[in-house]
């Protein structure tokens, strides 16, 4: 089994909404240094999937990452879990791009990888929360696609996949060489075993540039965007809360009733 | 090149009715139709879609296109992918619209990245910038810390919309429109994954993304036991139970209540949320709530800058003589 | 983790260059003094060439960017520098120049042309600036300038300046430039109605007087030589109608407060101050282990035992969050909570130095002194709590710094 | 410059996926149950454990252990200290697994650390005994040989975790004379061997401590470790290297501990402000940061010099009288910040308050640890 998976290097969405900083001019958006950046949570449970195949059918695991100023300890927790290989695409060329940059750039890098069964993506970045460069890559690749799976199993050359979809979930067949993306309901990564933090010490990430990849230079980073940011600001809340007094918390309860009976939501 | 005018919404029929996302993408569409002075159209694909085409024009669409087909009456990525692909080309719109439902969050991508035209995910807002004519696409960010506005370089400008972020027209059965079918052609051969099963999960009472009152529990519930409180209070108000990721990590609710960013996105009229702290992850799923109303006893929860409505308190003390005067009230 | 402090190889290279040039541009007769209240003019003066000849050669604010006259060295070579010039009893930088308070604040606030005109001159050691924030009512709260504060009015293209600043400056001479905080109107809301100012010390309307104070000169805390802040006499200035042309002013008009934050974090920074250990204390623990009559003393009494683990206690702590601060791993609160420590144990410090090594600690000359008054120097600090900042303003710092309440 | 105070790359990957693991298996609810039980540790839980490798993080993996630093164990200590995890893992995995590496023969390491590093063997130390001393002479209880066997006699108080424990490690006295240290040999005793009684001691900050019993318990001549009469030596060697991972362990919960009064702080409305605003209350909050830091920084200086065969003796006793101390003071400020509830039993602080009374004897009290500190310091 040849399976690659996709991750994204992304500023700790569980930080406190007051940490985040936006500068207006650039359009970007900063936390306080001492916050560490993390893999994106959808990423990582797309990992975990390909854990569990290599688990259960054996082969290897080749991490794939696009992005820059990478830190080494979170992104090489791949390696710590499992995967046997992790490749960089670093460089500043790459930088400021959308999701037709970075899936052009990843189906370019997975060309030249070669061998695969399986590639695996998160179901939308946790960051930018799209779900787009796993698509872009299937379309890019010419290779058939699920989204959204929570389950994924492989008997010989079909891939049998569990879909969240509504209110249940679809059994769906695709055939390998095939892209899935994986929903979080598929369940946490695993954690990294003593074993894991030895294993990525030893082996060290490999890292590519667009010309190692034989990238056109148009259509990486900023170049290669289809759509234009020409805003990035905090939502506002306008809204006052009325907090509710009374005696004690019971009495307060009962006059809260009141008031949204007055309010005629009740 | 001949050049891209009027809107197209892609509908969906879901359970043998016109998906409710559908006829909010109509009433958004008809919004922007009107600022440019241009048509709105539809396309509805399955069996039997003829009666659910003249809804969408009472619902506003100047025309519907619709594709009769066996096949493609559960959605198959491939033959749906080709199908629109064909009716985009056809039709040139300037603007096209899907809903952010599984299959808009399958179909979209493909259909940009074969299109070779931008699709922004899960907007929020939709507007027409009167200088450029482009489509003004507003969307949050980082679990909704943040929000962005984006216009497309390319043409037809898509977008998916977040259920209930939109509101879909008055009914207006003499509206006038015609429903135009298109022969699918559909090449089975493209058919690349094959739909074995669709297993429906029971979900007791109304499902949550459909209740008008939502009573939400959070970590601060303390165990399943805490729930059930919620389920009486959510019965009486003819309501849906709903709870937050935490909760349902640790097991105390099925993954088909969860609300929040890998949850559901929920919109009621009344959001009820009960111990829990008010994370942006959270309210990525609830924010669309037109009154919250909060219990928690962190007076400086984040879920007060949300609510309209809060107490500061132990939720013990409070939900069991809220639940008593909300059963009085009721017998009035 | 690595908690070595030896030099590196390239340490070990940068520090024989700066032992050679040391040898050649040391000034004739220029003489270590470890007590301030010892300096004689002539020394002071040899002190004041020896600050050109380093300011000449970019050593003086090793760190600071070399485009204004600064080294441009990273904190390897800023090390090797203060413990080769510690050996001649020199900090960096030296003799209370406030110039370490005020670069920081041109360097975040000041115009591009500000920064060129004030920086070469102070980092090559040809201007030494003393910092004017005290006034008689503004103490901790410097924010809270008052009545006789220091108030300007805006005439035209200058101001005119009126009013006292008190605690000022350390060395009886005086300094090429103030750098100093005003009020314009009285009643404006607190933190918006402060300039600051860098004004040359001659102009007209101007008085400096020193304030006599029981402690002639305090010892840098309990840091020795790596404190930055040797203390001498104290001063007072006083400003009649000082005209001071716009160009002198620090950031925009009612900024004071930000331009002074800027400052206050690097005061109260702390700095690694005791990571390299501190000759008082080992002094201390040399005569506990070899004074016979120290040691004596010591196997009579248990508590005296208690009184120096106490003492050993503090220096380590003192010494280790030196080190984790030089390392950077400290956070933002570890500067102002390294310099409150420092400050806060001088006075825990010296009454159990007091109760071992006996009275003759408060003699300091004579057969009786110690250790050439070493111990002497110890005491002052006790005493001299205020220079540099109250311990009540680190606490302040502290607490923003771990956003309590926040 | 050398100087690097820096976690390393690995490191912090440990650090990270061991707060992780707290998270997922040890939340607040978790402890609060554990800490009513005897055992401090559910089957499970041990087991989770085990799977990470850190029953074996510093057993060499000659011995199927991980073959960690002690430095890196320092850091998951701290991680578990946060919770703070109760249970037998600084017991065996650190303290039992040393008193092996050092006072075991090659046959004894052979077979007993794997059996740690699976978790197949949970050890504990028996050493103090009514007249709580952590000195030799300490050492009443007897130990006489019996063709071939060693029959035990006496009573070991305040020995923790014994419940949980598979195996006891007692110090018993084979034989008399002058010199205390002299005639101490160590035993591995099955847990449910014949003449053993154990019962907890009672009371609500006593943790998990027992009384042990042993009367005429009979062990084979294999449950020597090391060589009879001079066991004393090689514990002591295993003491002193663990204290530090106990200090770690102790600044990971005064870290906890700030942090929650810091938040407290934060959200605490009284007066019209939040607490923190008030000098009074950022007075003690600042105490405890000192408190905690100065324990952190002698806890990391100590591990460095074992790691790096550096004299270690003066920094560990100073970081064991340190961090003990600080543990304590840090859970005593933090009540008095946030009062009120924090006396609940499901505050968290409870939990930190609890361990820092269960923990503070052990291996040798500050005042204890003081006086060796002074012994070095002033030569007698």
């Amino acid at each position: 089994m040849e399976l690659i998976v996709c991750l994204k290097q992304i500023l700790d969405p569980e930080a406190p909404p007051d940490s985040y900083t936006i500068d207006q001019e650039a359009n970007r958006i900063f936390l306080p240094p001492e916050i560490a950046p993390v893999i994106s949570t959808f990423d990582e449970t797309a990992l975990e999937a390909a854990l569990r195949l290599k688990d259960t059918h054996g082969g290897r695991i080749t991490a794939l990452s696009m992005g820059n100023k990478f830190v080494s300890d979170v992104i090489k927790k791949a390696l710590a879990v499992g995967a046997d290989e992790l490749i960089l695409l670093e460089d500043v060329s790459f930088e400021g791009g959308d999701a037709w940059s970075t899936a052009y750039a990843l189906a370019e890098a997975i060309k030249k990888i070669g061998r695969y069964d399986i590639i695996f993506c998160g179901r939308q970045a946790a960051d930018w929360d799209s779900g787009l460069v796993g698509a872009g890559i299937a379309e890019l690749l010419g290779l058939p696609s699920v989204t959204l799976a929570k389950k994924v199993d492989i008997t010989d050359k079909t891939v049998t996949v569990e879909r969240v979809a509504g209110d249940g979930f679809e059994i769906v067949k695709v055939p390998i060489p095939c892209l899935i993306t994986v929903s979080n309901e598929l369940g946490e990564l695993r954690l990294v075993r003593l074993k894991g933090v030895r294993r990525a010490e030893k082996i060290q990430p490999t890292v590519w540039k667009p010309e190692d990849i034989g990238a056109d230079p148009s259509r990486i980073g900023s170049r290669g965007r289809l759509t234009t940011l020409h805003k990035l600001f905090k939502p506002v809340k306008e809204t006052q809360c009325e907090i509710i007094e009374g005696e004690d918390v019971a009495e307060a309860a009962v006059n809260l009733t009141l008031r949204l009976r007055e309010a005629k939501l009740l | 090149m001949t050049e891209h005018k009027g809107v197209l919404i892609i509908g969906e029929i879901i359970e043998e009715n016109l998906a409710a996302v559908t006829l909010e993408l109509l009433g958004c569409g008809r919004t922007l139709a009107d600022k440019l002075g241009e048509r709105l159209s539809g396309l509805l694909m399955g069996s039997d879609t003829r009666p659910h085409a003249s809804k969408a024009i009472a619902y506003g669409a100047d025309k519907i296109y619709i594709m009769e087909d066996p096949l493609l009456e559960d959605y198959q990525s491939d033959l749906y992918l080709a199908a629109v692909e064909k009716m985009v080309r056809r039709v040139m719109p300037k603007i096209v619209l899907m809903g952010q439902t599984p299959m808009g969050r399958d179909l979209a991508p493909r259909l940009g990245f074969r299109m070779h035209a931008a699709v922004l995910m899960d907007c929020v807002e939709l507007d027409i910038d009167t200088q450029t004519g482009r489509l003004l696409q507003v969307r949050p960010v980082y679990g909704g810390n943040a929000r962005a506005v984006f216009t497309s370089e390319t043409r037809p400008q898509m977008a998916t919309v977040r259920s209930k972020a939109m509101s879909p027209l008055e009914r207006n059965s003499s509206r006038k429109g015609d429903i135009i079918e298109i022969k699918p052609e559909i090449d089975p051969s493209a058919m690349r994954t094959k739909l074995l099963e669709k297993v429906k999960e029971e979900v007791a009472g109304i499902k949550i993304e459909d209740a008008a009152i939502l009573v939400t529990g959070g970590r601060g519930i303390g165990g399943p036991e805490g729930f059930e409180q919620l389920e009486d209070l959510a019965g009486l108000l003819k309501g849906a139970v709903g709870a937050t990721r935490p909760v349902v990590d640790s097991g105390w609710c099925p993954t088909s209540r969860q609300i929040g960013l890998t949850g559901k996105v929920v919109a009621p009229d009344l959001y009820i949320a009960v111990a829990l702290s008010g994370s942006s992850q959270h309210m990525a799923g609830c924010s669309g709530a037109k009154h919250i109303v909060a219990i928690n006893s962190d007076p400086q929860a984040n879920i007060f800058r949300e609510a309209s409505f809060g107490i500061v308190g132990d939720w013990k003390k409070a939900l069991p003589s809220f639940i008593e005067k909300v059963r009085e009230l009721l017998k009035e | 983790m690595d908690f070595r402090l030896d030099y590196t190889e390239d340490q070990e290279q940068f520090a024989r260059e700066v032992r050679a040039w040391l040898e050649e541009n040391v000034p004739e007769g220029l003489e270590p003094i470890k007590d301030v209240k010892k300096m004689s003019m002539e020394q002071w003066e040899k002190r004041r060439e020896f600050t050109r000849a380093l300011g000449k050669k970019g050593w003086l604010y090793p760190r600071y960017p070399t485009e204004y006259g600064g080294g441009g060295l990273g904190i390897d070579a800023h090390f090797v520098l203060i413990e080769e010039l510690a050996k001649y009893d020199f900090s960096l930088p030296p003799l209370y120049d406030m110039g370490i308070l005020c670069a920081p604040a041109i360097l975040a606030c000041g115009t591009e042309e500000q920064k060129k005109h004030h920086l070469p001159p102070m980092f090559r050691g040809e201007v030494l600036t003393w910092q004017l924030f005290t006034e008689p009512e503004a103490g901790t709260d410097a924010a809270n300038q008052q009545t006789n504060a220091l108030r300007y009015v805006k005439e035209g293209d200058h101001f005119v300046v009126n009013g006292q600043k008190i605690f000022v400056g350390s060395y009886p001479s005086k300094p090429e430039q103030f750098y100093l905080l005003t009020r314009s109107d009285l009643d404006a809301p607190r933190h918006q109605n402060l300039t600051s100012f860098v004004i040359p010390a001659d102009l007209p309307g101007i008085t400096v007087q020193p304030l006599d104070l029981f402690i002639l000169s305090a010892f840098p805390a309990t840091t020795g030589p790596t404190g930055a802040n040797i203390e001498g006499v104290k001063h007072t200035v006083f400003f009649d109608d000082v005209k001071v042309p716009e160009s002198c002013m620090i950031g925009k008009e009612g900024e004071g407060w930000t331009v002074t934050t800027a400052t206050l974090d690097v005061e109260h920074g702390g700095g690694f101050g005791g990571a390299t250990g501190n000759w008082v204390l080992e002094g201390f623990f040399e005569q506990c282990r070899n004074n016979p009559a120290v040691l004596k003393r010591l196997r009579e009494n248990p508590q005296l035992v208690e009184c120096v683990i106490d003492i050993y206690t503090i220096a380590q702590i003192q010494r280790l969050w030196g080190l984790r601060n030089a390392s950077g791993v400290g956070g933002f609160y570890a500067g102002p909570q390294l310099a409150l420590f420092l400050k806060i144990s001088g006075t825990r410090i010296a009454p159990q130095m007091a109760k071992v090594l006996g009275p003759q600690i408060f003699a300091d000359e004579g057969p009786w002194n110690m250790e050439n008054s070493l111990f002497e120097i110890g005491q002052r600090c006790a005493v001299a709590l205020a220079p540099g900042g109250t311990p009540e303003s680190y606490k302040i710092n502290i607490s923003r710094a771990l956003a309590m309440g926040r | 410059m050398y100087l690097n105070l820096d976690l390393s790359e690995s490191e912090k990957m440990l650090k990270r996926t061991a707060l992780d693991f707290m998270r997922r298996e040890a939340p607040n609810e978790t402890i609060k149950a554990l800490l009513e039980t005897e055992i401090g540790c559910t089957d499970d839980l041990w087991h989770k454990i085990v799977e990470m490798g850190w029953a074996g993080i510093i057993i060499p993996e000659a011995y199927q252990g991980e073959g960690f630093p002690l430095t890196s164990a320092g850091v998951l200590l701290e991680a578990l200290g946060s919770g703070p995890l109760p249970g037998p893992y600084f017991f065996s995995a650190i303290l039992g697994s040393l008193i092996v590496m050092e006072a075991g023969i090659e046959e004894q390491k052979q077979e007993i650390l794997p059996n740690l590093a699976e978790g197949k063997q949970i050890l504990t130390l028996a050493l103090t005994e009514p007249e709580y001393s952590w000195e030799s002479d300490g050492v009443r209880t007897k130990a006489v040989e019996d063709n071939g066997d060693f029959v035990l006699d006496g009573v070991k108080l305040f020995t923790p975790e014994a419940k949980t424990a598979t195996h006891f490690i007692v110090a018993a006295r084979t034989r008399n004379n002058a010199d205390p240290v002299d005639g101490i040999s160590l035993f591995l005793v099955d847990s449910r061997s014949d003449g053993l009684s154990v019962n907890r001691i009672p009371g609500f900050l006593s943790g998990r401590s027992f009384e042990i019993k042993l009367n005429n318990v009979r062990v084979p001549g294999t449950a020597l470790i090391g060589e009879k009469d001079n066991g004393w030596d090689g514990l002591q060697q295993a003491i002193t290297k663990s204290i530090p991972l106990l200090c770690a362990y102790k600044v990971g919960g005064s870290q906890a501990v700030v942090e929650i009064a810091l938040e407290y702080s934060r959200s605490r409305v009284q007066f019209g402000r939040p607490i923190g605003r008030f000098q009074r209350v950022q007075d003690m909050i600042i105490e405890m940061v000192n408190h905690a830091d100065a324990a952190r920084w002698t806890t990391y200086e100590a591990l460095w010099k074992l790691d790096t065969e550096r004299p270690a003796a003066e920094s560990i006793y100073l970081t064991k009288m340190i961090s003990s101390t600080a543990y304590w003071e840090v859970c005593t400020l933090a009540h008095q910040v946030i009062s009120g509830v924090s006396y609940s039993e499901e505050h968290a602080v409870s939990f930190h308050t609890r361990a820092s009374r269960y923990l503070f004897h052990l291996l040798g009290d500050p005042a204890y640890h003081r006086h060796k500190l002074g012994q070095l310091l002033v030569p007698q």
